[in-house]
């Protein structure tokens, strides 16, 4: 194959894993300290990037149009939105049915997420079409041999990567970060430790979230397009993302926001048949990995005690 | 045929980098009553564990019967007769009484798409007579049970689901029965009335062996013919109750001096 | 123009004028109430065209419902394919099962109206196509119940063709979705364009709700060609343009009267579309006979949407539907037979008339051109005067 | 033996309150169904909840409970007859039929979705990808000339098993979220695979031939008493008796060993593994003949409705029917039909709800899951000879 083609696919291989893993690592944040799955999770991150499009929308009725400004706000009113959802989800839904069956928090999650999807379709003005994201980042290109490398791509990539350090430095080097990994690690010894547990578990919350809307941001800004279906198909990918990678640790999630990104390139680029087979062949390998690791790549520690 | 139903052989089990028992060797004798104890963590029912197949063992052997079965699944250990009540209380609470007890048996019983669901006269009368030996056998715990068959588990106090699940144990007819911590949560009369009637059935039946987790001693004491003690997984001691008991190393391990 | 017609919109501009005084005094007789239904995507990415149709089926009935002279009043039922087949299966199943319901307008995507024209012949139900343009829906079958008021796909791709080579571009690569639309369109251009000598350079099959061409375009950057024909409708439309420019794709962006839409200008943007081409059966609203009388009654009736590309059909063949009512009568079976005798009958659109398969023969096909943020016909625009150029023109 | 039976026999349960029952449901249904107005499906509306509430509390639902279970059999052949009836007044209304047909065919859907889910434990987020399997294999058996319809809708089941099949490996290996993530995958696939695939009609759909049976053509309107009926009759007919021969052999597998072995898995899968039973052998069973009794359904579904696509068969949809499970109360068959009720007559009869209802399921199963987890018709405890004194 061609270089310039092949470094367009792993350009695009790369976008795609870093906007992946930044879903999943939410998974697996959510599924450290409370033992559950929150599915909402895709459709809380197409609240925030809607949220962050309003901001845009404002911004641009209010004059002002300077493109990095209206970024970091959108960021910012986004992730913020975001977290506060993420976090509230936590407090409302997901904590009251910490005594009950894992399943129901999957549905009652999984159910919500419908609610919200449905509710910004209906209610949303014009919200069941997709709308037009601004482009907000410079799009100076250079072309190396048939390869168009793009100032906005490079820029989101980096950002992308910078937020998932971030969040690892965070978790290992801070106060919270080391609250979250002792309660991910033993409830009950956190709780005799002084640590608030309701606290660490909001702030996993709002932190998760708040970084999926970050992906969700991204998203907006390389398609140029975003409708209120986008989360359900990120959440998705995302969620099988981190359960194929182990749920045990965040290195899970970002191994599997690659991989699943890596198949759909391959499978886009390699399969003889139309490209979007990509899904069909990333989802079929999904399930391959399920029966050969169960508990995925890198697995967790069992916790059934018997 | 010797005259020993189990052995342990060198049995090691790891997690990580603990381990969770330590060459660990031990037999039981037919028809005999044994007791595990040590303190918490020392192994006892890692121990159960390994034996009934729920985790694999990491080194060493255990036979029964004079048959290995190391790392058998769990059904083929219940086949070859051994069968055991948890730690923590493993019932299905939204099911009957009845429904329990008939899980520690159906496995026996013919279960094809078939005998159940088109041969509904022949299941009708296996259902029956499963019925009167499941109430027959509660009846004998707790008479008061053995009307409500058809009520949940749920809605019992704790110490007859204790009752319940030993009757679950027992419904297939084992020959080996491991008892873990059978007393927690009772009263010292409720205890003694529940191994009164443990004795009562295998009275009954011929040869029914039991290997016994507690920490009440008196329990011990009362019941077992021989006791193991384990400390750190490792074996510590063997002998009656009343020989352990006076040993030294063992009387450390308790008071936690080492 | 047509005498009856210009007779017509008299005596509709003097109902809508008596109709104050009409109310005051309340109706000579009570009218019967006819039922007819409306389908079209009411939700989703080309909702704009069928609120567009919507509206102006609705805007036909008002009007006819204003005139004392009409035997009946006339209600709507606006049902929502939301532009799924299965959907529009649903819907039209409903309609059609409804005894109420004598008569449909129906469908602007033509993978709807593929899965939906058995269900009208089942129940009997007459049904005429607002804006779907794949041949079969008409052709396909010996349904009598089907009629069309738009054109089909076959002279929009002939003319495109024709239109394309005439300005000198010489390669093609295809990207198009894969309902019988898109793959209907690829054939028939893919059909002129070689008999006039272009060349198709390659062709890419997507579905219809695919978020990512990066894969395709890659390999139509590879392949360098003049133009890209699109076949397919709007919101995937928007996707591929914005995508070609991310690849660096400098090629004209050719489409098909399916993103013939304003949403095209709200996703992309008018600096992306600009110099985008696409046709249209039948002339502009504006230049058409009624064009002018639709226009303004629209305006005039404060929907809060435009009509789009496919409304006045949408208002002709509910207008028809009206006449053939007054004229049989509302039953099934006998409007189906008088849709079969339409000749020459006077519409907004020009005089319709259905042939053995119930097609209008509309033959005039319109070529526009993205400019400055809108749809202009090509005659009309810089492009044609020489004032802008579209791409790889000298 | 102390023998006090709780229920002392000397006042037998009267069939009166079950055969009431059956009589107000059918004419309540055949009301909702030709109700037009909003008015009056309101009204429908307000009296199900005002008999709701009377029966909750004043014991009027217990003694329905108690007829039932003491009278089972005869009444549930008086359900049967009374849908029968229902539908035999309503044979020329193609709507109404049309409703009733699908509200049966989901309530059987959710038939298979309770083995699996509400009995064995395994949610199946690829429900509706099953259900399509079975109208996709309606669709190509169906236009083959010379292979019998009625075996179309066997291969429709055999083949949703056979899919079933596929993941079977994988999801027996894994739990709890790991085997939820399997179907998930699954529905998606399915759902894209059927998009491009232009061999099974891509993105656009399929046409389905009628369900024939020997000298009977579905699509063909029979005559009843002189009067022609809506074809859909034929179907509400087939799916009804399908319906009470599939319920027979549900409630059957509930009371057998085999039920309880998947009661058994779901609850504890350690204890049950302890005693001897095969979690494996259990699951795989309740997957195979949940998806069998799915893809059954979906090809009679398909058949009726004579055209599918993809995008009937989206996770969205998946979603539907295990609300429909929930919302019913898990393991509760009964409490399945009238979840299904619910779930496709609600939006269908009130205009209102109709673009609502995705958003108005999602927060009533939402609310279900927070305060009434057991659903609206909380499962039974089983008895597995119901009115036999034998253990009362």
């Amino acid at each position: 194959m061609d270089i310039g083609l092949l470094a367009q696919y792993l350009a695009n291989g790369i976008m795609l894993g870093t906007m992946y893993a930044l879903v999943a690592v939410g998974f697996t944040l959510f599924f450290g300290v409370l033992d559950v799955i929150k599915f909402s999770h895709g459709d809380v991150l197409m609240l925030g990037t809607f949220a962050g499009f309003t901001v845009w929308l404002g911004l641009e009725a209010a004059g002002i149009s300077n493109p990095w400004v209206q970024l970091v706000l959108i960021l910012i009113a986004s992730m913020a939105f975001t977290a506060a959802a993420g976090a509230a989800i936590a407090k409302y839904l997901v904590l009251p049915l910490k005594k009950a069956p894992p399943l129901n928090t999957l549905l009652i999650t999984l159910m919500l997420g419908t609610a919200i999807r449905e509710a910004v379709r209906l209610f949303y003005p014009n919200g069941s079409n997709p709308k037009a994201f601004p482009s907000l980042l410079p799009d100076a290109s250079v072309d190396l041999g048939g390869f168009l490398l793009r100032a906005d791509s490079v820029i989101l990539v980096v950002a992308g990567l910078g937020l998932i350090t971030g969040l690892n430095l965070m978790l290992n080097r801070t106060r919270l970060g080391l609250a979250i990994r002792a309660v991910a690690q033993d409830e009950e010894t956190a709780r005799t430790m002084g640590i608030n547990y309701m606290v660490v578990v909001l702030a996993t919350f709002g932190i998760g979230s708040g970084v999926a809307a970050f992906a969700g941001i991204m998203n907006g800004l390389y398609y140029n397009e975003i409708n209120f279906g986008m989360g359900l198909l990120l959440g998705l990918i995302g969620f099988s993302a981190a359960i194929v990678g182990g749920l045990g640790n965040l290195y899970g999630a970002i191994l599997g926001g690659f991989i699943f990104a890596g198949l759909q390139v391959v499978g886009s680029a390699l399969l003889p048949f139309a490209s979007a087979y990509k899904d069909v062949f990333a989802f079929a390998v999904v399930i391959a990995i399920m029966a050969w690791k169960p508990t995925g790549l890198i697995p967790e520690r069992t916790s059934d005690r018997v | 045929m010797t005259n020993s139903l189990l052995e342990f052989r060198n049995l090691t089990k790891r997690f990580g980098g603990v381990t969770a028992l330590d060459d660990f060797s031990m037999h039981l004798n037919r028809g005999e009553i044994l007791g595990l104890i040590g303190p918490n963590g020392s192994g006892k029912t890692t121990s159960f564990n390994l034996l009934t197949g729920i985790y694999p063992a990491s080194g060493g052997s255990i036979f029964f019967d004079g048959e290995d079965i190391t790392n058998k699944s769990p059904r083929k250990v219940y086949e070859a007769g051994v069968v055991r009540t948890f730690q923590r209380s493993r019932l299905c609470l939204p099911l009957s009484i009845y429904d329990n007890i008939m899980i520690g048996d159906t496995s026996r019983l013919k279960t094809g798409i078939c005998a159940n669901l088109l041969g509904r006269k022949a299941f009708r009368k296996q259902y029956e007579e499963t019925f009167e030996k499941a109430r027959s056998l509660v009846a004998t715990f707790s008479g008061n049970l053995a009307d409500r068959m058809m009520e949940p588990v749920g809605a019992l106090p704790m110490i007859e689901r204790r009752r319940i699940e030993i009757c679950r144990a027992l419904i297939s007819e084992p020959r080996l029965l491991l008892l873990d911590e059978p007393s927690a949560g009772m009263t010292h009369d409720e205890t003694d009335q529940l191994m009164t009637d443990i004795l009562d059935v295998r009275a009954r039946g011929e040869g029914l062996s039991i290997i016994i987790v507690e920490h009440e001693m008196g329990v011990i004491e009362r019941i077992t013919d021989r006791c193991v003690v384990l400390s750190y997984g490792r074996k510590i001691a063997e002998g009656s109750y009343a020989e352990v008991a006076a040993d030294a190393e063992v009387q450390n391990a308790y008071l936690g001096v080492d | 123009m047509n005498s009856r017609f210009v007779r017509k919109t008299q005596r509709l501009t003097l109902a809508a004028a008596t109709a104050a005084s009409l109310l005051a005094t309340g109706p000579a007789f009570a009218k019967d109430t006819v039922h007819i239904g409306f389908i079209g995507p009411l939700t989703g990415g080309v909702s704009s065209i069928g609120l567009g149709g919507r509206n102006s089926a609705d805007l036909a009935v008002k009007l006819r419902n204003a005139d004392p002279n009409a035997k009946y009043t006339y209600e709507i039922e606006a049902l929502d394919d939301e532009c799924k087949p299965n959907v529009g299966v649903q819907v039209a199943t409903k309609l059609a099962a409804n005894r109420k319901v004598v008569g449909a307008i129906a469908h602007y995507c033509s993978a709807v109206a593929m899965g939906t024209v058995d269900v009208y012949h089942k129940f009997g139900l007459p049904m005429t196509v607002w804006g779907a343009v794949l041949p079969d829906i008409t052709y396909g079958n010996e349904y009598g119940e089907i009629t069309r008021v738009n054109g089909t796909m076959i002279n929009q791709n002939e003319t495109a063709a024709k239109f394309m080579l005439e300005q000198g571009y010489k390669t093609w690569a295809v990207i198009h979705d894969t309902t019988d639309y898109g793959k209907g369109h690829n054939t028939y251009f893919t059909k002129y364009l070689e008999e006039g000598g272009g060349k198709i350079l390659g062709a890419f099959g997507v579905t219809s709700d695919q978020q990512d061409f990066t894969a395709e375009l890659t390999q139509i950057k590879q392949l360098n060609p003049d133009v890209v024909y699109f076949a397919g409708l709007t919101p995937l439309g928007v996707r591929v343009r914005q995508q070609m420019d991310k690849l660096g794709i400098k090629a004209v962006f050719q489409g098909v009267s399916g993103i013939k839409s304003d949403a095209y200008f709200e996703g992309l943007g008018g600096e992306l579309a600009e110099g985008s081409v696409t046709f249209l059966e039948g002339a502009p609203a504006e230049k058409l006979p009624g064009g002018a009388f639709f226009l303004s009654e629209y305006e005039k009736a404060g929907y809060d949407s435009a009509p789009e590309a496919y409304g006045p059909f949408a208002f002709a063949a509910t207008s028809l539907l009206m006449d053939a009512i007054e004229e049989v009568g509302p039953d099934r079976k006998k409007i189906v037979a008088y849709m079969a005798t339409v000749k020459d009958h006077e519409s907004i659109t020009g005089p319709i008339t259905f042939d053995d398969h119930g097609q209008n023969t509309v033959a005039l096909i319109t070529p526009y051109v993205a400019q400055s943020g809108q749809w202009v016909v090509w005659e009309d625009s810089e492009y044609a005067s020489g004032a802008r150029k579209l791409p790889g023109k000298q | 033996m102390t023998d006090i039976a709780i229920d002392t026999p000397s006042r037998p349960k009267g069939w009166l309150p079950g055969v009431l029952t059956i009589l107000f449901v059918a004419v309540y249904s055949w009301a909702l169904l030709i109700a037009e107005e909003d008015w009056e499906v309101m009204g429908l509306i307000a009296l199900a909840a005002a008999v709701v509430v009377l029966g909750l509390f004043t014991g009027l639902g217990n003694k329905v409970k108690a007829s039932w279970s003491a009278h089972e059999k005869p009444l549930n052949l008086g359900a049967l007859i009374g849908v029968l009836a229902v539908i035999f007044t309503l044979s020329d209304q193609h709507f109404p039929l049309l409703m009733l047909t699908t509200t049966l065919l989901y309530f059987l859907a959710s038939l298979g979705l309770n083995i699996q889910f509400g009995y064995t434990g395994m949610v199946n987020f690829a429900g509706a990808a099953f259900f399509g399997a079975g109208a996709y294999t309606a669709a190509v058996f169906g236009n083959v000339e010379w292979f019998p319809p009625l075996l179309t809708l066997v291969a429709g089941g055999l083949v949703a098993m056979a899919l079933g099949l596929l993941l079977v490996y994988p999801i027996v290996r894994t739990t709890g979220h790991y085997a939820a993530v399997v179907t998930i995958a699954f529905g998606v696939l399915f759902k894209t695979f059927l998009e491009v695939n232009e061999i099974l009609g891509g993105p656009q759909g399929l046409m389905v031939n009628s369900m024939r049976l020997p000298g009977w053509d579905f699509n063909n309107s029979p005559t009843l008493f002189g009067m022609e009926a809506s074809f859909y009759f034929n179907y509400a007919v087939f799916a009804a008796i399908l319906v009470a021969v599939i319920f027979t052999f549900v409630r059957r597998m509930e009371r057998s060993w085999l039920g309880l072995h998947m009661d058994a898995v779901r609850l504890d899968e350690t204890a049950a593994a302890c005693f001897g039973i095969s979690i494996h052998r259990t699951k795989i069973l309740a997957f195979l003949s949940g998806n069998l009794i799915l893809g059954i359904a979906g090809a009679l579904y398909g058949m009726m409705i004579s055209f599918i696509a993809p995008t009937s068969f989206t996770f969205s949809d998946s979603l539907l029917m295990v609300s429909i499970v929930l919302l019913g109360g898990m393991g509760s068959p009964w409490g399945g039909a009238i979840a299904a009720a619910i779930v496709v007559l609600l939006p269908e009869k009130l205009q209102i709800l109709q673009e609502y209802r995705f958003l108005l399921f999602a927060v009533l199963v939402m609310l279900v899951l927070l305060f009434r987890p057991d659903g609206l018709l909380p499962r039974q405890i089983r008895n597995y000879f119901p009115g036999a004194r034998n253990g009362q």
